[in-house]
């Protein structure tokens, strides 16, 4: 099976017709092979294995530039006064951004009772995952002092018997992010537990059994089980939804409880949080697409989900517009002499042409994703997200850069370059980020059998 | 008062502590092998350092300055799992154990942990600056000024400061060597005295003696002695940044040398024909003269005096003019007789003047005519007799002679005009009539005029059978590869000597430390030759004052002289002398094509002398802010024909033009023009500077040296090398651009205020009509407008609450204060990469603006400490707590709790918040840790840093007060100046006042209440502690009108 | 379908999920104790020293003042370690020929220090000025402990900023009548035994404290837990 | 095996939801109480008729959610205003909004570890060994297959009636449950 492409089912249907959540012609059977298939197969496909070796050169990569950084110093990098905020920060954003889109997917969109969630919910929480563990790194490697960042930001009954410092927003960033990381994982783990059981049960060597066996902690399908698992999962949704939406608007405040000219606003966290699931859905698209065509995953991943992500990303790209044109005009109207500088820097300033590519990836390409041609031809999808992710790394650029570089006093002006030691960190994150993301669709179901289960007509009970 | 840890100075001096002085040779030893101990109590504890247990302290990385070292860099992955193995840890790391080393026989003067201060001098060109040194356990520390001599009046300028890091540079000369061999002591006196004797037979033909210009009694009486014993000798002297043209002009004008003393606080119109008084010491009394200048301007409501200036090179006394016209050097004698003429000096006239320069030139003469005797023409000290004797016949005229101006005998022992003294010696030597040739300090192969080619006349020398050269030297320099002998100098604060303040007072120097690297004094290399050879400094200094003084008290007065660093009513008398404006030779006529190449010293490295020193490398020149290298000033027309970038003020130029984008801060790449003089050329990097004069290019001595320390190796071009002797400090020649380009470090790249206005300024007119117009009562919220509690109800800020003012008007921008603060606050040198990067370290730095027509704008300075803010905007995000509010009003910074996550600086609207981005402080070279200061922190990397008011000398004051048990109305009563932070202390022009605002009566609450106070972004609504006085320049209203 | 797991599996896989979070905690818990712990203070920790000098023998022997040695401490941040002829000024008589006393005779003769290994050594980051605590009425005992109870000198505190702010937060709880301050015998007021100052009894620490805080103005809980107190 | 040796219950195997529904509510309509279904994924209507209808994970959640807040927020006011109350930029120590994030991140962070830990410890998980694994094909009960399972703790429970009984709703095969 795997990886041959079986174009027929891209094939659009005719107008007015939806494509189906599920291929034709699933049984509970069948979901069970392909899906588990993947994970139980005795031979791992050659392109799993050329992927993974990039992802561990680039990984390669990343640790020297941590290594050098906590050697040397955050001197490395491009970093400077008056802009003392880099890569490090940019990317931190760009990631836990990235990070949205997982928790959003399996959280609202199940309160929402949206059933082609099923498919793509699975693998875009463990990208949640992946994307802040990713982020995660650059707070800490920011400080070019971790081992002190590392347990400074925690109040910890130490001997010098001072605290952490609560009316900071970096702290509120520390319990949001780990908070989120937890609450996501919980999430993501039990959501995995019936699909151990299901591994467990139609592996073929004891030795796979066993493990699985463990890690599905002797589930059986009970149905005293079920009921409160399945309340239990509610739960977790509706508990995650405020805080997916909570944590982006944090990482917000890093910027809005600043006095800095750009950072300084109040409508920040919607505009961070609409940023936020834009690029979580471009990823999702970056990882749907090469998934299913690798895999042969189009029965389950369909054109219908593709075309909800791609709608997704069109309504939050709108809204991320309307946040630009709104910090163009408040800027303006308000008439304050800091503000308009900032609107100056912004279009005429030495970095305009930052800012000229970003209004490209973040307002015009994605007007493309009106067009249905557009949103169900997958390799067209792919490359308009990854046009979207850059654009959503070049605002958190602007708006960290742009705002730094000219602040108060013209005497402080300064520029910021970025180092090469930057550049490894960045794209070494990449890196680490898909080797994590390939080893899991390699070790776990990287599409929830269970739930899928519910979707087919066969499962329904008839009176 | 420069005592910051006891109200009455323990004034000391050396000669009554003799044996204290630790043995420095056990402590030199020891400190080879020592490892980074961050500071220690006393040099024997750091003489004898344990090396165990570095990496426990990982976690504020002692001696981890090995990652700058690319060899062991290798090994920085273990050495970073180290760290990380610590950081779980990190709380409960052990502490090494460290030992600690008691005197054996403790100095009876001597208190552990305090500091005593001595007074001594230092000699800077032909004068001396007198200092008051800051030693802690006989480590001087910083310098300060003398408070009780006029000449100093406690202030001191920027090469003072650094010469603490001079005297601890391990970069000097540590060997007496023969022809490069190393040699000790013994066989160099054994070759010296074989010549002494040849030349005691031969009268002391062929002996000659080359030094600066000094005004040592005591060494110009051994140079006496020595005429004597060798009448055949010639005593030589060169300095390269010399005043030939004054003295010149005094002979023409006197028909003798006399140096000018002029009373600034005595005039109230001062016209300055390129005087340049109020930029740094080359003008001598610049600390003084500041000082007294500005003492007319601190108070607008009683009136201000008036300046004219009329430069060539930009100067900061131009940017404090309030008629400034920048000239052409050969047009600048014509606008001299010009005025002459119209304040009535017979035998003026004949200077072809343009329009603006007539209109200057009238408005100048009609206000002196108005101020006759109340008023000052000072004439510039590097132009020609004629100018000279010119602003001597106008003083005179207009009855300023004997009322503000006063003449006096040279300061230099026996003077002379150094061109012709120089040139002498070369013709000599050519002619083969020199053979022994002794050059005590000073670095003539480099610094001669080139076209003398004193190099090759020194090679005649060594090369001749009999032929010698002497060299004593603080480095080994370009001259060193001449000399047959090289002698390390003793740095002046390791050496007894006397010399003299600029109005003549003799001031009295006494070492702090033994030296260091073995040097030896001058006058103890010339008594090798009046054959006292093993007699110390101190004995031949106290043998000839006790020949001088008459008196049988020479004991308590020679202790009293000592202690107070300067023999009362020393100063010379001004003497009745009128100047008669005899045979002027016409005027230079002036060509309006020809190039003007001018030369000046550098702002911050002087004739090269300094060039070795990285506080003053790393010090922003006044005007362009430039770092580590020198530029050559051009005019922004010329820079606009060559199609450069021409650095804005809000004239020209928005800050937004593409090309403008490498200007903003950090690395601004400049175009390389070539300079042609006499046919010798140099390239040298362009920078547009506003305000100079078409037509011409300044050129800065002192860089582009060819053998000097690792700091100042590759800096900068070699103007010496285009310098001739025609041409001393202007020659007429011709520029070419070049393809090239030069990265300059400046630290500001943008010198227009924007819409910002951080610079408050108007005209005294302005001023009367509205006090109030320096605030902005929409902008500016008022008290009660905050969410925040107040917490002056919460007990916070009730006892002793700090702030202060800073008078625009007064700063000078001569940049004393930021090379104080390097001193005091144990500040690193980053380097001219990380400046250019934008890493520079500077505490408190001086801003400059520049408004209106580029080509003659008004510039303003502004120094920027830590605000102090009472809402800090920093403090609120520090995720740590590492920077937070003291009771007193301080926004405390802990190092020691600082993580790094520098969003403190980020949110500070003033950018004065400072990164260790790297192992900036320099924990390996061990003599550098005798340098610090003791009671300040070194900062590790990762380590945000800031201005902290100098907290160390508050928290002096303050138990020194408690424990004098002084209180009143609840507060602590801690006199008003009792603290000076190092800046203030530092700051010729009075311009920087520190104090108790919670006391009515100190000097800064009073200044705080004046209408011109007002706070830097107020409509940020941070309340800063630190507040500015608006600039009021006083133009004259005749000229305003036109 | 066989069982993959024994029975006794269910035990066991609760059991070891108890053993893990037991485990965290008990990690947790032995951190926060070592940082505390005279392993990483060197409380109570006797270091060699050139010469085996006894604070005992020399105050409570022979009655010497603290100030006799230490003579910097009212006047300086410093208290100082006493120069060699300070004991020589006794041991050039007394004891001229114990071989215990060889390194303080070679150092006297040959003028090289005594390398004393320092017992209490705060960091570098602290600024501690032992004349204003002198000058406020704290006693050596509340720092330095029974120094004229010990043969061989050991840091009797952890030295540690927790135990700084103990005192800074509530001085009135250790501050005692400056002419106590060296008195190694003093005890705080009880009703037992009263401590007469000012021609007052006291009965309590806490009215005496009190009192003092007033009478050597010393300055209020936020000034003196300010960071600037004793980082710079 | 023989009859004697006690066993865990009876085990009857459907190949589809509508059946096993179907007979669990007979069962249940039979008086038998002690019983439970096993499904490849989660069939509300089995559970209905098995009698599973509340849980109590809610009020844990809600509990840990308290537990969660109230322990956030005392933690920022001890540490900024009790413990070391210092100055911040002058800000007022008990600086209420700026606690409200932390407190709220605690209070998700409470809630979800003690909904997913509670509902596990309400399913007795970790429980890698039990009777059911027994029944040979058990394992479609991860894949497609729908069991009931009366146990022999039930009153009512007889081998003989209880097969009859379940025998009755066509499953696939009925099985004992041996411990």
């Amino acid at each position: 099976m795997a990886t041959k492409i079986d174009d027929e089912i891209d094939v659009l249907p005719p107008k007015g017709v939806r494509p189906p959540i599920i291929g034709p012609g699933q049984t509970l059977g069948t979901v069970t092979d392909r899906i588990g298939g993947i994970v139980l197969a005795k031979h791992t496909p050659v392109f799993w294995f050329l992927i993974v070796a990039l992802c561990v050169a680039l990984f390669g990569m990343l640790n020297t530039a941590i290594a050098y950084l906590l050697g040397r110093g955050v001197g490395i990098w491009g970093v400077n006064i008056p802009v003392g905020w880099g890569f490090a920060i940019v990317n931190f954003v760009w990631w836990i951004g990235i990070g949205h889109a997982g928790t959003l997917i399996s959280a609202i969109l199940l309160l929402f009772k949206q059933g082609w969630r099923t498919s793509i919910n699975r693998f875009a929480e463990a990208m949640t995952l992946f994307a802040v563990m990713q982020a995660g790194l650059f707070p800490l490697l920011h400080t070019g002092r971790p081992w002190l960042a590392a347990y400074w930001l925690f109040p910890i009954p130490l001997t010098m018997g001072v605290w952490p410092q609560f009316r900071s927003p970096l702290i509120w960033d520390v319990f949001a992010v780990s908070t989120y990381f937890t609450v996501s994982f919980l999430f993501w783990g039990i959501g995995l537990i019936p699909d151990f059981a299901t591994l467990r049960d139609s592996a073929k060597t004891l030795l796979v059994r066993r493990i699985y066996g463990m890690l599905a902690m002797g589930w059986r399908g009970s149905a005293k089980h079920w009921n409160r698992y399945e309340t239990a999962y509610m739960l977790l949704a509706g508990l995650a939804t405020p805080l997916v939406l909570s944590v982006h608007s944090v990482v917000s405040l890093d910027f809005a409880v600043a006095v800095v000219p750009g950072w300084h606003t109040t409508f920040f966290p919607p505009y961070f949080v609409a940023g936020a699931i834009f690029s979580g859905f471009a990823m999702v698209l970056m990882l749907a697409i090469p998934f299913r065509y690798l895999y042969g995953m189009q029965d389950f991943i369909t054109l219908r989900h593709l075309q909800n992500c791609a709608k997704l990303m069109l309504a939050t790209g709108l809204i991320v517009a309307y946040s630009y044109s709104m910090e163009m005009f408040i800027g303006w109207y308000s008439n304050d002499k800091f503000e308009l500088g900032l609107v100056h820097n912004r279009l005429h300033g030495p970095y305009s042409h930052y800012y000229f590519v970003l209004i490209f990836c973040n307002i015009i390409a994605p007007q493309s994703l009106w067009l249905n041609k557009v949103r169900s031809t997958p390799w067209i999808l792919f490359i308009v997200s990854m046009i979207v992710q850059t654009g959503m790394w070049l605002e958190r650029f602007v708006i960290v850069v742009l705002s730094l570089n000219r602040d108060f006093l013209p005497s402080s002006w300064g520029m910021y370059w970025w180092t090469k030691w930057d550049m490894m960190t960045l794209i070494g994150t990449m890196g680490f980020f898909t080797l994590l993301f390939f080893l899991f669709i390699r070790f776990m179901p990287a599409i929830s059998i269970s739930e899928l289960r519910g979707l087919l007509p066969q499962s329904k009970v008839k009176e | 008062m420069s005592n910051h840890t006891d109200s009455n100075p323990v004034l000391i001096s050396a000669d009554e502590i003799k044996p204290a002085s630790p043995e420095l040779e056990t402590v030199r030893k020891k400190l080879a092998s020592a490892t980074g101990k961050r500071y220690w109590r006393t040099v024997q504890e750091l003489a004898d350092e344990p090396a165990f247990g570095e990496l426990l302290q990982r976690e504020f990385p002692r001696g981890a300055g090995e990652w700058l070292d690319p060899v062991s860099r290798r090994n920085f992955l273990k050495l970073a799992g180290a760290s990380m193995a610590l950081a779980g840890l990190a709380g409960c790391t052990r502490q090494p154990i460290e030992q600690i080393l008691p005197y054996v026989r403790q100095p009876e003067y001597l208190v552990p942990g305090k500091p005593i201060f001595f007074a001594t001098a230092m000699p800077f060109s032909d004068y001396a600056l007198p200092l008051l040194v800051e030693t802690h356990e006989y480590r001087p520390t910083k310098v300060e000024g003398n408070p009780q001599h006029g000449a100093s009046m406690g202030a001191t300028d920027l090469f003072a400061q650094a010469s603490i890091l001079d005297l601890y540079d391990p970069d000097r000369s540590v060997n007496i060597t023969y022809k490069g061999e190393p040699r000790p002591w013994g066989e160099f006196l054994g070759s010296i005295r074989g010549r002494v004797l040849y030349h005691n037979a031969n009268k002391g033909a062929g002996l000659r003696f080359l030094t600066r210009a000094t005004a040592s009694p005591t060494f110009g009486s051994q140079m006496a002695a020595i005429q004597q014993t060798f009448p055949q000798s010639k005593w030589h002297r060169w300095q390269p940044v010399h005043r030939d043209g004054a003295r010149a002009g005094s002979k023409m004008a006197f028909g003798a040398y006399y140096d000018p003393i002029y009373k600034f606080d005595a005039a109230d119109v001062v016209v300055s024909l390129d005087g340049d008084f109020l930029s740094g010491s080359w003008f001598p009394g610049f600390v003084r003269y500041a000082r007294d200048f500005m003492s007319r301007r601190k108070d607008p409501d009683k009136g201000m005096n008036r300046l004219y200036v009329a430069e060539t090179c930009p100067t900061t006394t131009g940017a404090k003019a309030d008629h400034k016209i920048p000239v052409r050097n050969s047009e600048l004698e014509h606008i001299a007789r010009a005025l002459a003429a119209k304040v009535g000096v017979a035998g003026a006239g004949g200077g072809q003047i343009n329009a603006d320069q007539q209109k200057w030139v009238d408005a100048a003469a009609a206000d002196l005519m108005q101020h006759k005797g109340k008023s000052i023409v000072v004439p510039g000290v590097f132009h020609t007799p004629a100018l000279c004797a010119l602003a001597h016949a106008m003083n005179a005229a207009l009855g300023n002679a004997g009322q503000t101006v006063t003449y006096i005998d040279p300061v230099e022992i026996a003077p002379v005009e150094h061109l012709q003294s120089i040139r002498e010696l070369v013709d000599d030597i050519n002619a083969g009539k020199v053979e022994t040739l002794i050059i005590i300090d000073g670095n003539p192969v480099y610094d001669v005029p080139v076209d003398l080619g004193f190099g090759d006349a020194l090679k005649k020398v060594v090369t001749s059978e009999n032929g010698m050269i002497v060299q004593l030297a603080i480095y080994n320099n370009e001259t060193s590869e001449y000399a047959t002998w090289h002698v390390p100098m003793a740095h002046y604060l390791e050496s007894w000597g006397d010399t003299r303040s600029f109005d003549g007072a003799v001031t009295l120097m006494q070492p702090m430390i033994a030296p260091l690297y073995g040097g030896k004094s001058a006058n103890e290399i010339i008594a090798i030759f009046t054959d006292q050879p093993d007699s110390s400094g101190y004995d031949m200094l106290r043998a000839y004052w006790r020949s001088q003084h008459t008196g049988d008290d020479f004991e308590a007065w020679w202790r009293r002289s000592l202690h107070d660093g300067y023999i009362a009513n020393s100063v010379f008398p001004a003497k009745q002398v009128t100047a008669r404006l005899g045979a002027v030779p016409p005027p230079p006529a002036v060509d309006p094509n020809a190039i003007e190449i001018i030369f000046r010293p550098d702002p911050t490295i002087f004739d090269g002398a300094y060039n070795n020193n990285g506080w003053l490398q790393e010090t922003p020149k006044p005007l362009s802010r430039g770092t580590w290298d020198n530029v050559a000033y051009i005019s922004p027309n010329m820079a606009n024909e060559f199609g450069f970038f021409v650095l804005e003020t809000d004239g020209i130029a928005t800050s937004d033009s593409q090309k403008n984008v490498n200007a903003d801060h950090q690395s601004d790449s400049q175009n390389v023009i070539e300079i042609t003089l006499d046919g010798r050329k140099v390239k040298v990097p362009a920078w547009p500077q506003p305000g100079h004069p078409d037509q011409a290019v300044s050129l800065f001595l002192g860089y582009g040296r060819k053998k000097t320390g690792t700091v100042g190796a590759g800096a900068g071009y070699d103007a010496y090398s285009v310098r001739p002797m025609t041409s001393q400090y202007v020659g007429s020649g011709s520029i070419q651009l070049t393809k090239d380009h030069w990265d300059i470090a400046i630290t500001q790249g943008h010198f227009t205020m924007d819409t910002r206005e951080p610079v408050k300024a108007a005209s005294l007119q302005q001023y009367l009509d509205n006090k109030q117009f320096a605030h902005n009562p929409e902008e500016e919220p008022k008290e009660a407008d905050s969410l925040y509690p107040d917490f002056r109800q919460k007990g916070w800020y009730k006892a002793n609450a700090w702030g202060m003012a800073i008078d625009l008007n007064s700063c000078v921008g001569c940049q004393a204060c930021s090379v104080a603060c390097y001193a005091e606050n144990n500040i690193s040198v980053v380097g001219k990469y990380q400046v250019q990067r934008g890493r520079e370290m500077m505490w408190i730095r001086i801003d400059t603006y520049y408004a209106g027509d580029p080509a003659n704008p008004s510039v303003y300075f502004q120094p920027l400490p830590c605000m102090q803010c009472e809402n800090a905007p920093c403090e609120g995000v520090c995720p740590v707590g590492a920077t937070v509010h003291s009771t007193e009003g301080l926004n405390d910074m802990v190092y020691n709790r600082c993580v790094g996550t520098r969003y403190c600086s980020n949110n500070c609207p003033y950018k004065v918040r400072r990164f260790n981005f790297l192992l900036f402080a320099d924990y390996t070279t061990p003599v550098l840790k005798l340098m610090r200061n003791p009671d300040v922190t070194v900062r590790s990397r990762g380590v945000m840093e800031k201005c902290t008011y100098c907290i160390q000398r508050i928290t002096a004051a303050r138990i020194n007060a408690e424990e004098q048990n002084r209180y009143t109305e609840g507060r602590i009563d801690i006199r008003d100046g009792e603290i000076k932070t190092a800046c203030q202390q530092a700051c010729p022009a009075d311009a920087i006042i520190f104090g108790d605002i919670n006391d009515p009566n100190s000097r800064v609450a009073q200044l705080k209440a004046q209408p011109r106070n007002y706070s830097v972004l107020s409509e940020v609504n941070t309340r800063p502690r630190t507040t500015y006085l608006a600039a009021v320049n006083n133009p004259n209203p005749e000229l305003e009108k036109a | 379908m066989p069982q993959l797991f024994h029975r006794s599996a269910n035990t066991l896989a609760r059991a070891s999920i108890l053993g893990v979070v037991l485990l965290l905690t008990g990690v947790a818990a032995a951190l926060f104790q070592l940082q505390r712990s005279p392993y990483v203070t060197r409380q109570h920790e006797v270091l060699d020293q050139p010469i085996p000098f006894s604070h005992k023998h020399h105050v409570s022997g022979l009655g010497l003042d603290c100030r006799y040695c230490h003579t910097s401490v009212e006047e300086s941040s410093f208290a100082g370690i006493p120069p060699t002829k300070t004991c020589m000024n006794c041991h050039a008589e007394m004891w001229t020929s114990a071989p215990l006393l060889d390194p303080l005779r070679a150092s006297f003769r040959t003028g090289q220090s005594i390398h004393w290994n320092r017992v209490h050594d705060l960091p570098d980051y602290v600024y501690f000025n032992h004349s204003i605590h002198i000058a406020k009425g704290v006693g050596c005992y509340s720092c330095h402990g029974p120094v004229d109870q010990m043969p061989l000198m050991y840091e009797e505190n952890s030295l540690q900023m927790e135990w700084c702010l103990n005192c800074h937060r509530e001085p009135e709880k250790f501050l005692r009548p400056k002419e106590e301050v060296f008195n190694m015998t003093y005890h705080q007021p009880t009703p037992a035994h009263p401590v007469e100052w000012d021609g007052k009894q006291y009965y309590s620490q806490v009215l005496l404290g009190d009192d003092l805080k007033q009478q050597y103005h010393v300055r209020t809980v936020a000034d003196i837990t300010s960071c600037s107190t004793c980082h710079r | 095996m023989t009859t004697a040796q006690p066993i865990y219950g009876m085990m009857a195997e459907f190949d589809n939801p509508t059946d096993l529904v179907h007979a669990s509510k007979a069962a249940f309509e039979a008086g038998y109480r002690k019983m439970d279904t096993y499904t490849p994924y989660p069939v509300e209507e089995a559970a209905e008729a098995v009698g599973a209808h509340h849980n109590r994970v809610a009020l844990i959640c809600l509990i840990g959610a308290l537990l969660g807040m109230i322990g956030g927020y005392s933690l920022e006011y001890w540490v900024s205003v009790i413990s070391y109350p210092i100055n911040v930029g002058g800000k007022p120590f008990h600086a209420w909004p700026a606690f409200i994030p932390v407190t709220f991140e605690c209070a998700v962070l409470g809630a979800s570890l003690a909904t997913v830990f509670g509902m596990l410890a309400l399913n007795g998980l970790p429980q890698p060994y039990h009777p059911v694994f027994n029944v040979s094909g058990f394992s479609g009960a991860s894949r497609d297959r729908f069991f009931l399972c009366i146990e022999s703790q039930d009153p009512r429970f007889s081998l003989g009636d209880t097969r009859k009984f379940l025998e009755s709703h066509h499953p696939v095969q009925v099985s004992e449950v041996p411990y």
